[in-house]
């Protein structure tokens, strides 16, 4: 049924291959590819086998990566996750040692990050005034605060703690040929991440929120419960990521996951998601994921010093996100010298 | 005690580049790799260390790979590791982050055939060969109280001011200074008031300093087993030229400006062990492992260079090399020193 | 994308747009004066042709304005005279055209350029600060200033001199974002008065106004005309144009169709310059038989915006919420709507009280509401037509929790071309339409919502254009035609008498009365709005 | 007119209720430790958080603008330990050069992100990240692993030595003329109006991009001028200088009622925030808490201030709507 006037709304997508290859994914899977071949041209040590075993740390990471993607969909932010690793740790830690069977750490290790992602977004919610930077800064300090004193009363003296019975890590950490356990795990939290995020009437109303969130209120979307749920899943993949690092670290301390934030942050933004919401999406972010992993790994095969691998990844950091800037600019250009 | 304990006392030539170590005829370490791993980028302390470490090594015919984690944490100690294993190097000396927190990789490394050492900071005994150990820990404990004791005239008010509440050396030396003070009662009349944290952060420090000197109208004396804990305490006392007296650990380097007797400096004197030699006899220790002519087990003993002859010894139930006693900086010694390290 | 005519327009009143470079006259005596003022022409465009990526806004634009008059400038929503004005102003770069000021050419790079020429404009969508002061606002970018220093008192002093002239109810000092819409559009005239321009655009100004609002901006505008300068005023509503135009020049789909002495044309002629077909009996209300009660509101309280607020809908009735602007209808409505929380008050729907919480139970329950604010309430801007539409239904459609997106894409191509939407794709962002077609879209995507049983829609036309006003309004009659129950709040008058059945209308947070579309009058509604002296006065605590 | 009520007045200006605040925390510091009160005491908060003083002003400007910069820190570190290494290698020893010379630093790392954010519209907290892992990076690429230490600034740290006047006079120099600048210039109006509004910034003729440019470009110098002091107040360079505190300084500025949607904010709030944010950890080692329990409480205080803002608002809004007659 056309309109009154006869005029007719075009319902067809234009979409191509070749506009799916131009996009920033495609271009990602291209940068990926080429960050693994100039792994293979500088290091010698650069295969399959050991790019896995070097993997598990950074695959800690990218649990959260996910969690964070939807943070950002949102057009929040949550730089409390790195903070809230160390503290599940340290309980998941601590109750071990207490004696608790390790599938109770673990329950209470995922468990302590769900209750510190609630806790975000409790206070994100309840005070909608409040920047959520500021909120998950308090947070930060607080979860961090909360581990210091647990180490102090509970640890083994000073700021950190060590797990006594390591056999249910050593079986967290075994690996399925080359791939170790959480190299599947990520891709199976990943794909429910994503496909969530995608295809489902609830990623919709993620995008509608970080868009414009008043309208998506008028619209009937639970806007306060939606970033309730996001705050509270992000939370239970730092659980995950924080029982995933212990099966590296066999403990946790003080330090631990400090500066994770930013570095899930810089993933996900390198993989195309705005932070000021309502853009991107999570297949990006996990390619960019393995582009930064690997870069470190093959940079790192180098020797090359750790410092100049950070001055890289934030170079290339500025220059994504430059990159619509200036293909605009020179599509300007192009068409003013055309006209 | 250490087995070369006098050749182990630094002399200020054995600082220069030491060009008769590097016999070309001992060629134990050639075609090897070796393996260092700091604690953090950005630290002198290190730089030495690893200078040290280096100079053996090459002269030696060794190939060096010096690793500066981008972060004072065990998680950035283990990426670096993980990267020497898939590179395949025959030993890895370690500063370790935190005792425990780098167990599975460096047992991993170990699985690979990799010996694994540590020196300035240890990690768990059993998943390294030896630990090639500054100054025995309660050596480094009696040296401090007697310090504190000596400053203090024997009774009074002090106070600790440490790096972070996880540091392992830091709260094994504080913890031998609390023992020693409830075991000898020639130190019954001094009194420790508080153990500060200063995080290793200048401004932290500083803060702290300054609220022990609030807090304690009547203390005597500061002492900080930290390289910049010590040179921020140094800086608030002396520009406030307090007369509380500040010793402890310390960079000469850092430290000059503050060490004096007189009122005008905050620091009579301080101690401290020569990182260059440290490095160094971890890089004697790592060729010793990698070419076979020790193992790891107590009683081994081996020649390093012109450190003198070491011999691996059992202490607090773990095997050691034990570089020698700390040696202290005052004001005759330390224009001699400062150039140094 | 250009529309057709159709109908061959009558040759008297639609110019066919040749590129003559000048106005075709519209009698003798009307060419001899234009020869008279030929010279007195202070504003003059030629062939302005302004792209968009995908749409051609401008094609070929004349334009001509005389010193001392009120030029007014009418069109469809999307006709381009938004756009048009932002070239005047150097907001827009246009891609080919002249311009002349004083018969003088000029190239302005940029706003500021415009500002310094002497022009001022008061743009469509606000544009003023909210955070920061009236005053603030007024000067910004011509402040007072003496050796650096920003003369704040002199501002102030000044800037209560200008509300003061303009009748206005706040203070300089008082922060913007507080100010209800119609005060912070006072604000805007007070920035384009306080420039002292030669030239004053006003785009759109009665937008927000009701009748009495208007009327004070009529006297004001009138004043700026007799001390001399000219100014072009955009508007959708006709009183305007009759009230304060001496001539007033139409585009149509991007073109210039015609400029025309107001007293020279009649209303359905210009209604079939601008549309490009006849459009007869504009309120198209049909008297159909009503049913029972279907919704009914029972004491609303909210403290501080509403008292006591009671109304019902019966099946198949157009309800009218009237009122001065803040008299505090659209409060009234999002509190029954569960968008905020009232204190107190019931809500019945079909005889069964309702607990609303939120939106989405009142849009379950068959509660639709088309909010008043398109772009910030109604719309995600960055998104196409299409998800806009589905977005309260995409549950509905849904197939366990994924989306089914192609009939959402049927549902909204449907919905859009219902409402004639003029769009190319689905898929184009919401902000690449103008304000009216926004207007449509919150239509269509209230229109795809099934299961509705009340409609309320708090000023559907503002900002729209003459035809699609009246599509709105025939599509309110077939909703009530279907037995639902329909809420329309508006300020304008003609509307709310043509189209309800019955009209509350509001003061100061309370009913003050109910008229049936037999008693209904003006004077009556005024009376009501205005009752118990002061109206208005609710804001200042 | 009557009077305002206290509730009035606390509702219409942000800064008393932080005056509030601070004074309650006082009070129960005060209480706990009398010697908090001492005068020493308290120019040493201002002295040890010269640095978050200085930056908060930059952070507003930058906040105003709907804008984040958490390359500060970096910035401050690359600066400092500049002019650390060129006095450790005896290329400058001139304190005015030094804050010359840091200062042109810090004013090319802010320009850059200025010049990225205004003309590649790329999102600040982004751009700055970047930044933030690059003049880190570079800070540590430069120092070499070395520090310059006491030794080498011997006379420069004169100038930030406790009981110098140095930092006040550039505190109190700071203040003022950002005072001024952002009630009663031209320019501090228009950093205002960008973050309030852009679009109508821009339409009203206002330069956007430049305004931008400009404002990172401030926050750059001053984060330049705080690695030099940085340097001078601590006699030590160390490129993990001041690691995390970009996080104490945005807080500042938040707990200030600077808004981070832009637009909102004053220079006495900032003030206030800043000053808040140094007796918070001026106090927590003064007043007997455990150490293990500080950054605890530091985090409760922190978000507790903040909440504490948003009820005290809300119930003087609904105070206001209570007045309203119907
Ligand atoms: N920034 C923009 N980008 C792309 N297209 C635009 C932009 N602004 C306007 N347009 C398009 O230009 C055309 C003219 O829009 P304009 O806003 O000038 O219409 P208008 O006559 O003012 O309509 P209304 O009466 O609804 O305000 C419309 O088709 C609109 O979609
Ligand atoms: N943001 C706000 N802050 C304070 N008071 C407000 C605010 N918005 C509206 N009000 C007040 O609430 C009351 C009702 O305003 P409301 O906008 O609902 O009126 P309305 O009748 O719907 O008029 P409009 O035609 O503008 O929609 C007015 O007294 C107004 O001043
Ligand atoms: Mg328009
Ligand atoms: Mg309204």
């Amino acid at each position: 049924m056309a309109g009154r006037s006869g005029r007719e709304i075009s319902a067809v997508q234009k979409g191509s291959i070749r506009s799916k290859i131009l996009s920033w994914e495609g271009a990602l899977v291209l940068i990926l590819v080429a960050v693994n071949i100039l792994g293979v041209a500088i290091s010698p040590n650069y295969n399959v086998e050991n790019v896995l075993r070097e993997m598990p740390r950074y695959l800690a990471e990218i649990f959260m990566m996910f969690g964070m993607g939807y943070i950002l969909v949102l057009g929040d932010i949550d730089i409390s996750v790195g903070a809230l690793v160390c503290l599940a740790g340290t309980v998941a830690v601590l109750s071990s040692n207490a004696g608790l069977p390790f599938g109770v750490a673990v329950i209470i290790c995922l468990g302590v990050g769900l209750l510190g992602g609630m806790l975000n977004g409790f206070i994100a919610t309840r005070f909608t005034e409040l920047p959520t930077m500021i909120v998950t800064l308090g947070t930060q300090i607080i979860f961090r605060g909360i581990a210091e004193v647990l180490f102090e009363t509970w640890g083994n003296g000073g700021g950190t703690a060590s797990m006594t019975d390591t056999k249910g890590l050593m079986l967290l950490a075994t690996k399925i040929g080359p791939f170790p356990i959480a190299f599947f795990c990520v891709l199976i939290v990943g794909i429910i991440m994503i496909v969530v995020l995608a295809k489902t009437t609830f990623g919709r109303k993620l995008y509608a929120i970080g868009s414009n969130k008043t309208a998506a209120y008028y619209a009937g979307v639970k806007v306060e419960k939606i970033r309730f749920i996001c705050y509270s899943v992000l939370g239970l993949l730092a659980g995950l990521c924080a029982l995933f690092l212990l099966t590296a670290t066999f403990g946790s301390n003080t330090t631990t996951g400090q500066g994770f934030e930013m570095e899930v942050i810089a993933m996900c933004v390198f993989g195309g998601i705005a932070t000021t919401g309502g853009k991107g999406n999570l297949i990006g972010g996990f390619i960019a994921a393995f582009i930064i992993v690997c870069l470190r790994i093959a940079l790192g095969q180098r020797n090359i010093n750790t410092q100049v691998i950070l001055v890289i990844i934030g170079l290339m950091l500025i220059i994504s996100v430059l990159v619509p800037a200036i293909s605009s600019a020179i599509s300007i250009r192009k068409k003013r010298a055309k006209a | 005690g250490s087995s070369a304990a006098d050749t182990a006392a630094p002399a200020a030539d054995a600082a220069a580049p030491a060009a008769d170590a590097a016999a070309p005829a001992d060629s134990s370490g050639g075609g090897k790799t070796y393996a260092l791993v700091t604690k953090s980028a950005g630290n002198p302390f290190m730089e030495r260390m690893a200078s040290g470490f280096q100079e053996v090594v090459e002269a030696q015919g060794g190939t060096v790979v010096i690793q500066n984690p981008e972060a004072a944490t065990p998680d950035a100690q283990i990426s670096v590791i993980q990267s020497l294993i898939s590179q395949g190097v025959d030993s890895i000396a370690v500063d370790g982050n935190d005792a425990n927190a780098l167990t599975a990789v460096l047992t991993e490394a170990s699985g690979k055939g990799i010996k694994i050492l540590t020196l300035d900071s240890d990690v768990a005994p059993d998943t390294r060969t030896v630990y090639c150990n500054q100054a025995g820990v309660s050596q480094i404990g009696e040296t401090l109280m007697e310090a504190v004791y000596d400053l203090t005239g024997g009774e009074g008010d002090w106070a600790i001011l440490s790096a972070t509440s996880q540091a392992t050396n830091q709260n094994a030396w504080i913890d031998a200074m609390k023992k020693l003070m409830e075991s000898d009662s020639k130190y019954a009349k001094l009194n420790l008031v508080e153990v500060a944290y200063g995080d290793d952060e200048p401004q932290k420090s500083t803060d702290q300093t300054q609220a022990l000197l609030q807090n304690y109208p009547d203390l005597k004396v500061i002492c900080a087993p930290t390289t910049v804990g010590i040179a921020a305490a140094a800086k608030v006392l002396q520009d406030q030229k307090s007369s509380v007296k500040l010793t402890g650990l310390g960079l000469p380097s850092e430290m000059a400006e503050y060490i004096g007797e007189d009122d005008a400096h905050s620091c009579p004197y301080m101690y401290l062990w020569n990182p260059i030699d440290l490095g160094r006899l971890a890089g004697y220790t790592s060729i010793a492992l990698v070419d076979g002519s020790i193992t790891g087990a107590a009683g081994d003993s081996f020649k390093a260079g012109d450190l003198g002859d070491y011999t691996i010894e059992e202490i607090d139930g773990s095997t050691q090399i034990i570089l020698g006693p700390p040696f202290k900086f005052d004001p005759s010694n330390i224009d001699e020193w400062k150039t140094v390290y | 994308m250009l529309l057709f005519l159709k109908d061959d327009a009558d040759d008297k009143i639609i110019s066919d747009n040749e590129v003559s470079g000048s106005v075709r006259p519209l009698s003798s005596e009307h060419r001899e004066r234009r020869e008279k003022v030929a010279e007195d022409l202070i504003l003059e465009l030629k062939g302005i042709t302004k792209i968009f990526p995908g749409v051609k806004a401008l094609n070929k634009v004349h334009f001509q304005l005389r010193r001392g008059e009120v030029h007014a400038l009418m069109g469809e929503n999307g006709a381009g005279k938004s756009t048009f004005i932002k070239v005047i102003t150097g907001v827009h770069a246009a891609e080919e055209g002249q311009m002349f000021l004083e018969g003088q050419e000029v190239h302005f790079r940029g706003p500021r350029d415009a500002q310094d020429a002497g022009i001022a404009a008061v743009y469509q969508h606000p544009t003023s600060y909210p955070t920061l002061s009236v005053t603030e606002n007024i000067f910004m970018g011509h402040e007072d200033v003496k050796t650096g220093m920003i003369q704040w008192r002199n501002m102030n002093a000044e800037a209560q001199k200008l509300l003061d002239s303009l009748d206005a109810d706040f203070k300089p000092t008082d922060e913007v974002g507080a100010l209800t819409i119609a005060q912070q559009q006072m604000v805007e005239i007070a920035k384009a008065l306080s420039t002292n321009a030669k030239i004053i655009i006003l785009d759109e100004p009665t937008a927000a106004l009701t009748a009495n609002e208007s009327e004070k901006l009529y006297e004001i505008v009138e004043r700026l005309r007799d001390e001399g300068k000219s100014i072009i005023f955009i508007s959708h509503r006709f009183e305007d144009m009759y009230r304060l135009a001496s001539r007033v020049t139409v585009f149509r789909d991007s073109q210039y169709i015609g400029t025309y002495d107001v007293d020279g044309i009649s209303n359905a002629d210009l209604i079939k310059a601008m549309v490009g077909r006849e459009i007869t009996d504009m309120y198209p209300k049909e008297d159909i038989e009503l049913g029972g009660e279907i919704f009914r509101v029972e004491g609303m309280t909210r403290t501080g915006y509403f008292k006591d607020v009671s109304f019902d809908v019966k099946a198949g009735e157009i309800v009218g919420l009237t009122g001065l602007v803040g008299a505090g209808r659209t409060e009234t409505i999002e509190s029954v709507c569960g968008i905020t929380k009232p204190d107190s008050g019931r809500v019945f729907l079909e005889g069964k009280e309702l607990t609303i919480k939120e939106p989405l139970d009142a849009m379950k329950a068959g509660i639709i509401l088309l909010p008043e604010d398109r772009q910030k309430q109604g719309l995600i801007l960055s998104w196409g037509l299409g998800r806009n539409v589905t977005l309260p239904i995409q549950e509905e459609l849904a197939n366990k929790g994924f989306n089914n997106e192609k009939k959402e894409r049927e549902i909204a191509k449907e919905r859009l071309e219902e409402v004639d939407t003029k769009a190319v794709t689905i898929f184009q962002p919401a902000s690449s339409l103008s304000g009216g077609n926004q207007q449509k879209v919150v239509v269509a995507k209230a229109l795809a919502q099934s299961g509705m049983k009340v409609v309320i829609m708090d000023e559907p036309t503002k900002g729209i254009d003459v035809g699609a006003k009246k599509e709105i309004y025939e599509i309110m009659g077939q909703l009530a035609k279907k037995g639902y129950g329909i809420i329309m709040i508006s300020s304008e008058m003609p509307e709310i008498i043509g189209m309800a059945d019955r009209i509350f209308v509001m003061c100061n947070g309370r009913v003050s009365g109910c008229l049936i579309r037999s008693e209904v009058t003006q004077e009556r509604i005024l009376e009501l709005s205005m009752e118990k002296g002061s109206a208005g006065k609710g804001g200042a605590a | 007119m009557k009077k305002k009520s206290i509730g009035q007045f606390l509702s219409g200006s942000r800064e008393a209720s932080l005056v509030i605040v601070l004074i309650v925390l006082l009070i129960v510091v005060g209480v706990i430790n009398p010697s908090f009160l001492s005068f020493t005491n308290i120019r040493q908060i201002f002295l040890n958080n010269t640095l978050t003083f200085l930056m908060a002003l930059g952070m507003l400007c930058v906040m105003l603008t709907a804008g984040i910069d958490i390359s500060i820190t970096s910035t401050l570190a690359f600066a400092g330990m500049s002019i650390g290494l060129l006095q450790k290698y005896n290329v400058v020893h001139n304190t005015f050069l030094l804050f010359v010379i840091g200062a042109a630093i810090g004013i090319f790392c802010g320009f850059l992100n200025g010049i990225i954010i205004a003309k590649g519209h790329v999102a600040p907290i982004i751009c700055t990240m970047g930044f933030m892992y690059i003049w880190r990076g570079m800070a540590y690429v430069i120092s070499n692993n070395n520090w310059a230490s006491g030794m080498d600034v011997a006379g420069f740290s004169d100038f930030g030595k406790d009981g110098a006047p140095g930092p006040y006079i550039i505190l109190v120099i700071a203040y003022v003329v950002f005072f001024v600048m952002m009630k009663w210039t031209r320019f501090g109006r228009k950093i205002y109006a960008v973050g309030s509004n852009t679009e109508a910034a821009r339409v009203s003729g206002i330069n956007v991009d430049r305004t931008l440019a400009s404002v990172y470009t401030i926050m750059g110098f001053l984060a330049g001028v705080a690695g030099v002091l940085s340097v001078s107040i601590y006699a030590s360079a160390q490129p993990n200088m001041q690691y995390g505190k970009e996080m104490d300084v945005i807080a500042a500025c938040v707990i200030g009622g600077v808004a981070m949607s832009g637009g909102r904010g004053s220079v006495a709030g900032t003030f206030l925030g800043a000053l808040i944010i140094g007796i918070i950890s001026k106090a927590l080692p003064m007043v007997n808490i455990p150490n293990f329990w500080q950054n605890l409480i530091k985090g409760v205080i922190i978000l507790a201030v903040v909440i504490l803002n948003v009820v005290t608002q809300r119930t003087m809004e609904k105070q206001n709507l209570l007045r309203r007659e119907m």
